[in-house]
């Protein structure tokens, strides 16, 4: 059974109370910023912030509006992180969908932050290794849910089964059609095979409003890397060695007794 | 009062809210090939106490886990503060401030010893409860002495200090602003603000 | 002095040196990134204490791998432009491989097949430095440039390795001798003449044995 | 709150006005949120700022800070003439049909019986019939009728007008008020949530009477869904209260006054008598409820031949004011010796900083009970912790006052019971002990107290029986049990030392003892109410009735009789927090006599009337809200430009007059908090300085254009008291507006920060005024002038 997120970004009042709770359960170092010129908490995820509030003042319709949306892992269900991972065990995809790294496993090579569309994995410089959101397995594993869901005071934050929220998601935007958002709708994106954290947006056609990308998909070059590039070096290793053994084998090494001296004098001097 | 927070947080929650969540749904381990690397869940061996957030008066219930049994040696670490999906205010759910309610109480800027100012200095000194409790009831007494007022200019009993100023209350408990304000009429202080009158 | 007594001198302490320096983080650039490659080869990374170090040290192998590349090509790259008879070799390669040396355009110091392969590994090596250094710094790097260095990098790294696995087997098997040349640095006149027939007779003249 | 947060789920309409719940209480939000998306409510916010409150509304009205009456006086003008108010609720419920005595007017700003510094107030009373009872006219027709002197009242508050003092166009004011006006409808409610944004004002007290006319019109008040909703800032802000600030004893009972020298005088005084025949006037049991007060104060002491102990108790003199504005002015000229602060910050929290500093350096001794060492305990230090905003600040070694900073214990380190805005009365246990030598709040009171005593006992002093006849019998004197003093506050029979079930039971003849009557209740033979966790709720309204306990009597929604229609039927049939049954009302606490058929009380039982006033005339600057300018403005009143600010606007300025003009100072200024942090606390915890690392400035596009200031430019914000120093953050949420035809542009000053903490930044009371509210003493801290430069 597949679980998931689903963030009713019309409800959002931006309060943060989201990035809190996953600070404080997942026991996350605190760090004090500068001044940038904005309510968002920084500019960033970071290793150490898994969950951030993006706050954008745009005008619609002529109207100030004041959009807020929560940006975190989401869980795809085709996750560029998996795409890109060179090391075995270190991202795994739990049977409820959740996208996980496992610390002991990372490298650090920060593949997955390269193959990732919604650009969420962060290196840790003291660590070296890569963190992003784990929608608090710890927490889901003995049913609870993730700390970011529980604590939302407005209900933009909902958890459960991904084809319940995905059929709640679309009451949802009708609602808001009917209320006159007719550009209402769900950001659930097929490019990576749909997305464990679905969104309901006031504006479906403008997804980059709430930061978040149009058409996601895996990068192509890392299909590449994990596809036919994989194939293409099994042929070219396989065949130099192949090719020299038989080579060996059909032809021996080269025996200046036997096999004539090339031209003595050269033919064109350079 | 205090019960061990298990599965059972969960079910009575799903309860109050209605919320369709349930633990078989959130992947469960055993369906879980990949579940081992999954850190055990911090409040599994604390006890919940049920407090109320102190910050607005929204009146949100809070579950505060901690670890440690309060024996003859132990002062109990609260490990973790979280809503309490019971109350019909908050159901669990807290805002910024409250969600790390943890970080308040355990903040390493609280003060843990009586400092001291003497007049004229410029650092702070530590004072033992004895000497504070010792100086600062002298120092009331004799502001009081001195303004004290049992009659006013009409010869009309007033009983009235107004030399000496109380704020504050609005922080803490009714019963603690009840004693607070024994204290403030058995001095005969009137001029006593709070923050609600701010 | 018999003719098989005479050592000729063919890769000096210097070039030798740098010939293994390249070898030796090669080899190992190439078994850490096989690793880091496909999880079929990743049980290679703890030959050199598991994934997370290979993944601090394998960039360091490139960039040492790289830096003697550098030095190759300031040492060689003079020799190793090709001259008219090497694009007929080149022409040639199927004799070469089967041995038909009689059909070839006599070589230099080095053969056309070793200058392709020299300019190759520069290419490939220059390659795998950019598309490493962008691969190394992901938070750093623009993020077209790190998709566009995930295919490259391990493109290059097959025509690397594809080309290095040719010359293992030419400086091994194929070529008896070869390795003491370059282990030891010298080579038997009747080997020169036999691989490098412009280069001997550049060294017979020098020496004057005729 | 009337009401309470879980009942503003059940709103039609919300009002969101002087407040930004979004951002300062996220939680009771939710509730909001919940209207709109479960009943399609509409959300008005009103706002000088874009708020997040704002970005959820569905309408969003910017007015200049302070114009709020002209704004809700434009309301009531729109009600009232296009009809759109509940008559019928009007009528039965209000004191609109009453009559009121000849020669009361309104001209050129001052209500009639303006005399230079005050009002007599003969001209504001109602006409009484022969017995002592008001005449009305209930067909709302008489010229002297309130409902006709209110209509005329408001004539001048047109949409046009409206627009030009709030500066929003009278087009956003007519979509609000359509919006809310939605709300008149005998089946609708509309609810109005507001907080600081009307408190902070020198008219406050009348701004939020206008709000509470508002909804009398409507018919809102007592419905659920309805009410006037105060979001109350601090945990226990509503507890404190009912325990008794400023000039009164715990349940709202006066603090005597020097004339009233016998309890028999006090009481003649303070208990009010019925102005309707069947007026049930709960108040004029009041003399049950202060001898229940004195009789647990002076226990054994307390008897009928001393008057219970009522000689003790202080007096105030008759003119006398120990508002905030008054002693820290007092303090300031050097008459007072000592203070002592359990949890408050007067240096951060205090309008005009450098006042406060000035004042604290005059005092011998000061005593300060805290989590975390504030800007107060170190006032002594503030030139060296920020020269930079007070470089006139006395320096360490010239300011004398002996400073004890005592730590006190958190919230999860003691039990006892907050009251929140809902007036719920939550019990909470003790987690874990106090860190160190830190101390639980009761154990320092006690001992402070005992110690106090004790060296009075030892050697004799002035006013020992006031002091030593306090009755302080708890098993463990030294820290009471939190449960034993809320047991005290819930009231005993004292014949069989049994707990009273309620005030009901309280007696004027010294058999009871009751702390706080409107708490009477809350800890009963059955035990403990406060701290049950019953999730039931039988009308499905949200009242949860045994959840907690709520003041007074555990009613969820005060004045909810007014729910019901004249045969005690709800309003609304899909809402019905009371209904009368034949015999009894069922559903919430009625306030009412539960037994009493509808038709035998009116529904206001607490005031004299039985009525709501829509005409008040107890309040000091006019029985009607009339928009008054902030005591500085960048225009001078619209209305009235003679009287242009609150004629009866209080200031203490034993530091000089310290007022400025719009031409040296043009820009308003409004301060607020954010939702990332709470109060001046927050700025001592790791996660809330992360959310929001640093003070900044809000400065409106425009004026940065004009300026030339870039996000994130520092710039430097002064006023006529102080100035400081920030970042600029540069937006479009600010608005421009047009007041009178002129540009108006505001600055806005988030709160949080100040000298200490783990992060720091200015005190925004470096500029504010000494102005206040004449009603309640309150500061206005928003809507003053300042002036903005960037810093090259």
């Amino acid at each position: 059974m597949i679980v998931a997120k689903l963030i009713d970004t019309t409800l959002c009042i931006g309060c943060k109370a989201c990035e809190v709770a996953c600070q404080e359960w997942n026991d996350q170092e605190y760090t004090l910023g500068t001044f940038n010129g904005s309510y968002q908490t920084m500019p960033d995820l970071a290793h150490n912030f898994w969950n951030l509030i993006r706050f954008n003042e745009v005008e619609r319709n002529g109207a100030q509006s004041w959009v807020m949306s929560k940006y975190q892992c989401m869980h795809c269900a085709e996750a560029g992180c998996i795409a890109a991972c060179p090391a075995p065990g270190a991202i795994t995809q739990m049977a409820n969908g959740t996208v996980d790294f496992v610390h002991e496993n990372c490298i650090g090579c920060g593949y997955c932050i390269t193959g990732c569309p919604f650009d969420v994995p962060r290196l840790s410089p003291a660590t070296k290794k890569v963190y992003k959101c784990s929608l608090c397995s710890d927490r889901t594993a003995v049913g609870l849910e993730p700390a970011c869901i529980k604590t939302c005071p407005t209900n933009c934050l909902t958890f459960g089964e991904r084809d319940e929220l995905l059929r709640s998601a679309e009451i949802r935007t009708r609602e808001l059609k009917a209320d006159g958002h007719a550009q209402a709708g769900i950001y659930n994106p097929a490019g990576v095979g749909g997305t464990n954290v679905i969104y309901v947006l006031n504006d479906a056609t403008q997804p980059e409003q709430y930061g978040l990308p149009k058409d996601p998909e895996i990068p192509w070059t890392v299909r590449l890397w994990k596809g036919p590039l994989k194939a293409l070096g099994a042929m070219v290793f396989m065949g130099s060695i192949l090719g020299a053994f038989f080579h060996y084998v059909i032809f021996g090494p080269q025996d200046p007794e036997k096999h004539g001296h090339p031209e003595e004098e050269p033919t064109h001097e350079a | 009062m205090s019960k061990n927070s298990s599965r059972r947080d969960f079910i009575t929650r799903s309860a109050a809210t209605g919320a369709s969540t349930a633990a078989t749904l959130t992947g469960a381990p055993a369906e879980n090939a990949s579940a081992a690397h999954i850190a055990p869940l911090k409040t599994a061996n604390t006890t919940k106490y049920t407090s109320i957030c102190p910050y607005c008066a929204v009146g949100c219930s809070v579950n505060i886990h901690t670890l440690g049994d309060k024996a003859r040696n132990v002062r109990s670490a609260i490990v973790h503060i979280e809503g309490d999906p019971e109350s019909p205010i908050n159901r669990g759910t807290l805002c910024p401030k409250g969600a790390s309610l943890e970080e308040f109480v355990q903040s390493d800027r609280r003060l843990t010893k009586v400092r001291y100012r003497a007049p004229g200095a410029r650092e702070w000194t530590d004072l033992s409860w004895e000497e504070a409790f010792g100086k600062m009831a002298a120092r009331i007494k004799a502001s009081r002495d001195a303004g004290f007022e049992e009659k006013d200019a009409e010869g009309r009993t007033v009983n009235r200090l107004e030399n000496v100023a109380m704020i504050g209350g609005c922080t803490d408990t009714n019963e603690i602003n009840y004693l607070l304000g024994k204290f403030r009429f058995g001095l005969g202080i009137l001029a006593y603000e709070n923050q609600s009158r701010l | 002095m018999k003719l098989d007594e005479i050592r000729i001198p063919r890769f000096d302490a210097y070039e030798r040196v740098m010939h293994w320096m390249a070898a030796l983080s090669f080899v190992y650039a190439a078994l850490t990134g096989l690793a880091l490659w496909t999880p079929v080869l990743y049980w290679l990374a703890s030959l050199s204490g598991g994934g997370f170090v290979i993944r601090g040290t394998h960039p360091w192998s490139g960039v040492l791998f790289s830096v003697v590349i550098g030095w190759m090509y300031r040492r060689w790259a003079k020799t190793m432009y090709l001259d008219a008879d090497d694009r007929v070799w080149l022409t040639r390669l199927d004799k070469y491989a089967t041995h038909q040396h009689g059909a070839l355009p006599p070589s230099g110091r080095f053969n056309a097949g070793q200058k392709m392969l020299f300019w190759s590994q520069v290419a490939t090596g220059l390659l795998l430095l950019v598309s490493g250094v962008v691969l190394w710094f992901p938070e750093e790097m623009p993020r077209g440039l790190r998709l566009a260095a995930i295919a490259a990098h391990p493109l290059a790294a097959i025509g690397s390795i594809g080309g290095i696995l040719v010359h293992i087997y030419m400086g091994t098997a194929a070529v008896p001798h070869s390795m003491r040349a370059i282990l030891r640095g010298w080579v038997s006149p009747e080997w020169a003449r036999f691989h490098h027939p412009k280069w001997y007779k550049v060294w017979r003249d020098s020496a004057n044995l005729r | 709150m009337t009401n309470g947060w879980t009942d503003v789920a059940n709103a039609d309409v919300v009002l969101v006005m002087g407040g930004n719940p979004a951002e300062n209480h996220p939680v009771g939000f939710r509730f909001v949120m919940e209207a709109k998306r479960q009943r399609k409510a509409k959300i008005v916010c009103v706002d000088p700022r874009f708020t997040r409150t704002a970005a959820v509304s569905d309408c969003y009205v910017p007015i200049r800070s302070g114009t709020d009456i002209a704004f809700l006086g434009g309301l009531i003008h729109y009600a009232v003439t296009n009809n759109k108010y509940q008559r019928k609720y009007v009528i039965e419920h209000t004191n609109a049909s009453f009559l009121i005595a000849e020669g009361f007017g309104f001209a050129d700003g001052h209500f009639s019986g303006w005399e230079k510094d005050h009002y007599d107030k003969s001209s504001w009373q109602y006409e009484l019939d022969g017995n002592g009872y008001a005449k009305t006219d209930a067909t709302l027709e008489h010229p002297r009728c309130v409902f006709q002197l209110m209509k005329a009242h408001y004539a001048r508050y047109t949409p046009e007008k409206v627009a030009e003092v709030c500066g929003c166009t009278p087009e956003e004011f007519l979509k609000a008020a359509e919006m809310i006006t939605v709300a008149a409808a005998e089946n609708k409610s509309g609810t109005v949530l507001y907080a600081l944004g009307w408190t902070h004002h020198s008219f406050a007290v009348q701004l939020i009477h206008a709000a509470a006319m508002v909804q009398l019109l409507m018919g809102n008040i007592g419905m659920p869904g309805g009410g006037v909703n105060a979001q109350r800032g601090h945990a226990n802000i509503q507890g404190s209260t009912d325990m008794g600030a400023w000039n009164m004893l715990p349940g709202y009972l006066k603090i005597p006054r020097a004339s009233q020298t016998t309890l028999a005088e006090y009481l003649k005084v303070n208990t009010p008598k019925a102005l309707q025949a069947k007026s049930l006037n709960y108040w004029g049991n009041t003399p049950k409820f202060m001898t229940s007060l004195l009789k647990a104060y002076y226990g054994k002491k307390a008897q009928r031949e001393n008057d219970y102990g009522y000689g003790w108790l202080p007096k105030i003199e008759d003119k006398g004011d120990h508002s905030w504005g008054a002693f820290f002015d007092d303090m300031h000229q050097g008459k007072l010796e000592g203070l002592i602060s359990f949890g408050m910050n007067p240096v951060a929290n205090g309008p005009n900083t450098h006042k406060m500093l000035t004042a604290l350096s005059k005092l011998k001794w000061m005593i300060v009970a805290e989590n975390f060492e504030t800007e107060t305990a170190a006032f002594w230090n503030a030139k060296t912790l920020a020269a930079k905003d007070y470089p006139e600040a006395l320096s360490a070694e010239q300011i004398q006052t002996e400073v004890f900073l005592l730590p006190a214990a958190n919230f999860a380190e003691k039990d006892g019971a907050f009251v929140n805005s809902s007036r719920w009365l939550q019990w909470k246990e003790i987690a874990t002990d106090p860190p160190g030598e830190a101390m639980r709040d009761q154990e320092i009171i006690a001992r402070l107290f005992l110690e106090i005593r004790r060296l009075y006992e030892k050697d004799g002093g002035k006013g020992r029986e006031p002091l030593l006849n306090m009755s302080w019998d708890y098993a463990l004197p030294h820290k009471p049990l939190l449960s034993e003093v809320a047991k005290e506050v819930n009231g005993v029979d004292l014949t069989t030392l049994k707990q009273v079930n309620g005030f009901g039971e309280l007696k004027d003849d010294g058999t009871t003892a009751c702390g706080n009557w409107v708490y009477s209740g809350c800890w009963t033979e059955a035990g403990n109410q406060m701290s049950r966790r019953g999730q039931e709720d039988p009308t499905g309204l949200g009242l949860y009735p045994k959840w907690s306990w709520s003041w007074p009597a555990n009613r969820r929604i005060l004045y909810n009789r007014a729910s019901a229609d004249e045969n005690g039927q709800p309003w609304d049939k899909t809402r019905a927090p009371l209904i009368w049954d034949g015999e009894r009302w069922r559903g919430d606490t009625p306030d009412y006599k539960a037994d009493a058929a509808p038709g035998t009380l009116p529904a206001f039982i607490m005031l004299p009337e039985g009525v709501a006033r829509l005409f008040a005339p107890d309040l000091v600057e006019g029985p009607f809200p009339e928009h008054y300018e902030p005591a500085e403005s960048p225009v001078s009143n619209p209305l009235h430009p003679d009287v242009s600010a609150n004629p009866l606007l209080k200031t203490y300025s034993s530091e000089g007059a310290k007022f400025g003009q719009a031409k040296d100072f043009p820009y308003v200024a409004i301060t607020y908090r954010l939702t990332e942090h709470f109060h001046y606390w927050t700025k001592h915890t790791s996660s809330s300085s992360e959310l929001q690392s640093n003070f900044f400035v809000e400065v409106p596009a425009e004026l940065a254009a004009e300026k030339g200031i870039a996000n994130g430019d520092r710039v430097r914000v002064s006023s006529a008291r102080g100035q400081l120093e920030g970042p600029a953050l540069v937006t479009k949420r600010l608005r421009t507006l047009k007041v009178k035809g002129q540009k108006t542009y505001h600055v806005g000053l988030p709160i949080h920060w100040g000298y200490v903490g783990k992060v720091t930044g200015p005190l925004i009371n470096n500029l504010t005024p000494s102005a206040y509210d004449p009603n309640s003493g309150t500061p206005e801290y928003k809507g003053f002038l300042v002036n903005l430069e960037k810093i090259s």
